[in-house]
């Protein structure tokens, strides 16, 4: 184990992977020299011929990922900002998603998209989204968003070598957290939800970035004697359904945390299945806290008045064990 | 090799392959027409007719391992480029013997296997494939090119300029094709589109021809010309083919229009015309420069047929799509 | 009341306000000749001036729908298929959704944009998606979908006259369907459920296409001695969530019924809230009849199976109602 | 009118706007970068220090019922166009009384009243904002023009072929201003770009111009020119400003850089020198041609950097923005 940044994690599986597998190539907008830090030192290590700084043109950016993968490279592509994702959604939505279905299977498409997301630094309405919801929408693309470095590594490594496309959402565009890192080879399941910490009370479910603050509000309900299970499902496509309801059956309660816009939110959908899977063990209405569905404001204030805050995430808590805190007392 | 070939015979062998494999897609599609019309093709049915020289052009200098992007109206460039017939018609017929096991249908046939990256229903989806496809043979090193059909229509789409961008940028081996029919949907292109679409690649440094695409002969040999450029490492060309679609813009056209039209039937006549169909003008050809007979032709044309019957036969007699397997195939080893 | 096919009540919505109010402008790929038929005679009657037949560009369509609304236009963008939201997705995302917010309020974008969605019909993987999802999602925008020519014509007026941008889903892409429709001027307000049958035992949600055949089931349990609500949001954006709320609190069950895709779907959403704010009146789990998280087949069979028909809308509402068929016998 | 008009006094005045204008864009973001700097600027700041007479010669022959798009370095394009400095930074210091209501910060400073349609933080964003704007002017057969301005990265999105096609297809009233500066975030464009961009233009048959960005008396006459066109009803035209950004892509570069640089010290401080900078060399131009003196420049600057001050206290001074504003202002007169 060593102490890696988020962002540090993310390159050095770039360098790691495509050091193992010649065959991968990386392109985007500003690879080279790295706006975002993850592709630091890439270009300079597998030079021209496979890693390309693009012109800006994420339309074709996506399709050429296809085109690639299908000529039998693997491929990462980075997407800088999450919102790219509705710039580039063309080709996402009708090649990359559904081309190995539309030719019965006939090619694989060893895809990674990355790119980061989420508000919170006043980057406002077209640099804030989380487009959660429409990848995991469309079908046919993996979505997952490493709260933690080592869930970085784990998950990207395995993104990188499996045979599907797969939007690696970073939870940290600055790349500021860091975190104990297992060394050497290292790979994270899809599908595989991690408790973070278990509780009896409710669930709090977090996706990506609403992991460390939902774990903040967990440690003060614990103090007012309310026991939450932080759980993440570390993979929104696939989803760990049934990790998620053993959680939810087992405490009776559920707070889905998320930063996607409420409408068609990852946060809804999560509270519809546990609706449906769930229902004869749940003990209160399940709750959401999400982003409002509006366009993320630039001021600090009007941001995080929209923004699921600790607060909110408590507030969504209190509002459905407001009982068991007195019980408990 | 000690003698010099006969270059004749490879002439005329040459010649008759492209003049069969035209009259192979004509036929199947005049087949598959006739099945829609009678209400028995589901979905949208888009036909190649009329311009059967350029996508046969285009292919005859192609190998397997070369890959072609296509469009709505990719029947045509999927026989061209050597996929199967019977396994073409399965597909239409949505039978689990299809080459996409029923599951594309006429809008989406694709054989991996012999580099057709897939017909689109997206206008201009294939652009950015074709572009990338490219990137992956140069990665790959790899002595291979990749072809990009699209229509006239599709050159308004930006991804176009975008990739065409790139490939110059990168001396991509890719060749771009725009196949010209004059019409997108029922519109006529032209009245949408400003200037003329090759120069749109020139614009970005790279050669730009047009010729005759009802010319088999024509469109061959300007791709001999594009693909020796990929080859040698020089990057894209761009090919515009000015060729006419006979048919509708599917064959359920006259429901969608509603008793208006867009076109003429003079027009259309003028293309059917002897010395304008691609057949027939080749035909003409092949009788009078290429040393075939009448016979030669006919026998071709029969063949042809028992070959068109024994898919549609193929097709009618194969079991339907397999429902659990849209689950399967989804991912790779994931079920969705 | 006269009887109108779908599509000709919305022709008809087009002619009789472009008619009424002259700052309306009109454009679209084929909207010359009219490809579903429900531009027909618009060009003819109000001229080039008014009436642009495009090229092929969805990208820069949805963005020029904009500029033409900041222009002082009231603008009808026909985008044909649904699924060309997602070609023309970036400038709906960032600046359709997202520019009078981030003016500060400063522009009114009176746009209206109409395409077909769902499938059914052995269109394949492109051209059978119901992007609902990603248009409920992003913020900012409105989304109707209405289910019979009279609320065609109602909710198309109120899109056309209205200030803000919605997208105006036609459930009907052949117009085969016919109906009564109010004579003269007709506006259907947005946010407003219709309850197309009541009953006591079960909600059923549907949406769009998916109210015909919920009625047909609704039908048949009847016989079957169930009493079904059939409810349907008309607007999903904005949603009566009050109106779906006030159904489901009398029923204490619900199912819904949605051509989207199951992830994030218009029917999640809408169990998320109602599984929120009817939990104390729900008796049984709220459940969801929606397409599988893949690109539509072509097969006929293939796409049948998937496809969310009565038979499957049926067994949906069995599954919670069980008992009650034989207690009601 | 009478009197012939006294030529030499009128040009005095257009020139001393002129420079006056550029001086605001000059004082106001070296305040900015110095706030910035400090860390009291949120978000991300793109500075448009170097290429003032690009926007400055652009937006002076414009009228307030004109529309402009801009870019996410769009604080010069939106003074230039006659929006209001106060309101502009209260917008950067996220108050209310912002011109966006503190909702849009720096790169979506707008002012509609003004015709300035919005900055734009995707790039390429507000080429097809501007075609629909030139669509809704000619409808509305209305005496105004639609000028988009936009870097030469944004020109190598694909909505500038399609935008710059409908644009003179339907001879719209549109000026295309490409401001290139070289430079692509941290991308030399040329790099990634083949041809020269105004061929682009050229290829749907547009007239297309390349003039010194840097003499905003070259600016200012090409853009003349497209006007005429525009308003004689003649179609689009483009114009490419040849400028550089002194500045780094957002003021925070260096912590994204991390160490690493795209470009040398020396090629930033040929484009500060005397001769190029745009202001600098128009300075000169006013004493030696311009009939005016120093202590007028002087004068000038003390001017503008009073507004400037004046400007940053109403910022300082003025309320948070309103967080429940946002709910309002989504719709008109519905809740999101
Ligand atoms: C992105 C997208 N926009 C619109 C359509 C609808 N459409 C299908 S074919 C077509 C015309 C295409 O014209 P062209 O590229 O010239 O091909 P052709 O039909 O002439 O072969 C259109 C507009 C589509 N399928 N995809
Ligand atoms: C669609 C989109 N892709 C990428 C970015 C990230 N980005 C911001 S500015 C920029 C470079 C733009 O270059 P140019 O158009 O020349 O403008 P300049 O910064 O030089 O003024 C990039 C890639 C973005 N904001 N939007
Ligand atoms: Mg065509
Ligand atoms: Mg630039």
């Amino acid at each position: 184990m060593a102490k890696q940044r988020y962002i540090q994690a993310i390159n050095q599986v770039f360098l790691d992977e495509m050091e193992r597998d010649k065959n991968i190539i990386l392109f985007g907008e500003d690879v080279e020299l790295a706006i975002f830090g993850d592709t630091r030192e890439v270009y300079k290590t597998f030079g021209p011929e496979r890693v390309y700084n693009t012109p800006i043109c994420e339309n074709s950016l996506t399709g050429m990922a296809v085109g690639a993968a299908a000529a039998g490279r693997r491929v990462i592509l980075h997407l800088m900002f999450g919102n790219f994702v509705y710039t580039g959604m063309d080709a996402i939505a009708h090649q990359m998603a559904k081309l190995r279905m539309m030719t019965g299977g006939q090619m694989n498409l060893p895809i990674t998209v990355i790119c980061g997301y989420g508000g919170g630094r006043s980057l406002a309405g077209q640099h804030s989204d989380t487009p959660f919801p429409v990848l995991m929408n469309i079908g046919g693309v993996n979505v997952v968003t490493p709260a933690t470095p080592a869930d970085a590594k784990g998950l990207l490594t395995t993104a990188i070598r499996g045979n599907n496309p797969t939007f690696f959402m970073e939870a940290s565009g600055r790349g500021g957290d860091s975190g104990e890192v297992p060394e050497g080879e290292y790979l994270v399941p899809f599908g595989k939800a991690a408790v973070h910490k278990e509780g009896k009370d409710v669930t709090i479910c977090a996706i990506g970035t609403m992991v460390r603050p939902a774990l903040r509000v967990a440690k003060q309900l614990e103090d007012e004697g309310i026991s939450a299970e932080v759980i993440d499902p570390r993979t929104l496509v696939p989803l760990d359904e049934d990790g998620i309801a053993a959680s939810v059956r087992k405490t009776g309660r559920l707070v889905v945390v998320d930063e996607s816009k409420d409408r068609c939110s990852a946060a809804s959908h999560i509270a519809a299945v546990m609706a449906d899977k769930c229902f004869d063990k749940l003990k209160a209405p399940i709750k959401r806290v999400t982003v409002p569905n509006v366009s993320m404001p630039y001021a600090g204030v009007a941001e995080m008045a929209i923004f699921p805050t600790p607060e909110k995430i408590y507030a969504a808590v209190k509002s459905i064990t407001g009982e068991l805190a007195e019980s408990n007392a | 090799m000690t003698e010099l070939p006969n270059v004749d015979a490879e002439r005329r062998a040459n010649w008759l392959a492209l003049y069969e494999r035209m009259l192979l897609i004509r036929r199947a599609e005049e087949r598959v027409a006739k099945v829609a019309q009678a209400g028995g093709m589901p979905g949208g049915v888009h036909l190649y007719i009329g311009q059967e020289a350029s996508g046969v052009g285009v292919c005859s200098v192609l190998e397997d391992s070369d890959f072609i992007t296509s469009t709505h109206r990719g029947h045509g460039h999927f026989l061209a480029k050597g996929g199967d017939l019977k396994a073409m018609f399965a597909e239409l017929w949505g039978k689990r013997t299809g080459i996409c096991k029923g599951m594309g249908g006429s809008m989406h046939v694709a054989d991996v296997s012999k580099g057709i990256l897939g017909a689109n229903g997206i206008v201009g989806g294939g652009i950015a494939i074709a572009a990338g496809a490219a990137l992956g043979i140069k990665t790959g090193k790899e002595d291979k090119v990749s072809v990009c059909l699209f229509g006239d229509g599709a050159a308004n789409q930006g991804v176009l300029m975008e990739s065409l961008n790139m490939s110059a940028v990168w001396k991509l081996p890719v060749i771009w094709v725009l196949e010209n029919n004059g019409l997108s949907e029922f519109t006529i292109t032209d009245k949408v589109t400003a200037g003329e679409q090759t120069d749109r690649a020139r614009a970005v440094g790279m050669p730009a021809v047009t010729v005759d695409g009802n010319d088999v002969l024509a469109v061959q040999k300007a791709m001999q010309e594009a693909i020796e450029r990929a080859r040698a490492g020089e990057g894209p060309s761009f090919i515009e083919t000015k060729t006419y679609r006979i048919r509708g813009h599917l064959e359920a056209e006259d429901a969608f229009l509603g008793g208006y039209s867009y076109r003429k039937q003079e027009e259309i006549d003028v293309w059917k015309a002897p010395d304008k169909d691609p057949i027939l003008r080749f035909a003409s050809k092949l009788l009078s420069e290429g040393g075939a007979s009448q016979a030669d032709l006919d026998e071709i044309d029969e063949r042809v047929i028992k070959l068109v019957d024994e898919a549609e036969q193929f097709a009618e007699e194969s079991e339907d799509a397999d429902p659990d397997l849209i689950h399967e195939i989804t991912f790779d080893g994931q079920r969705p």
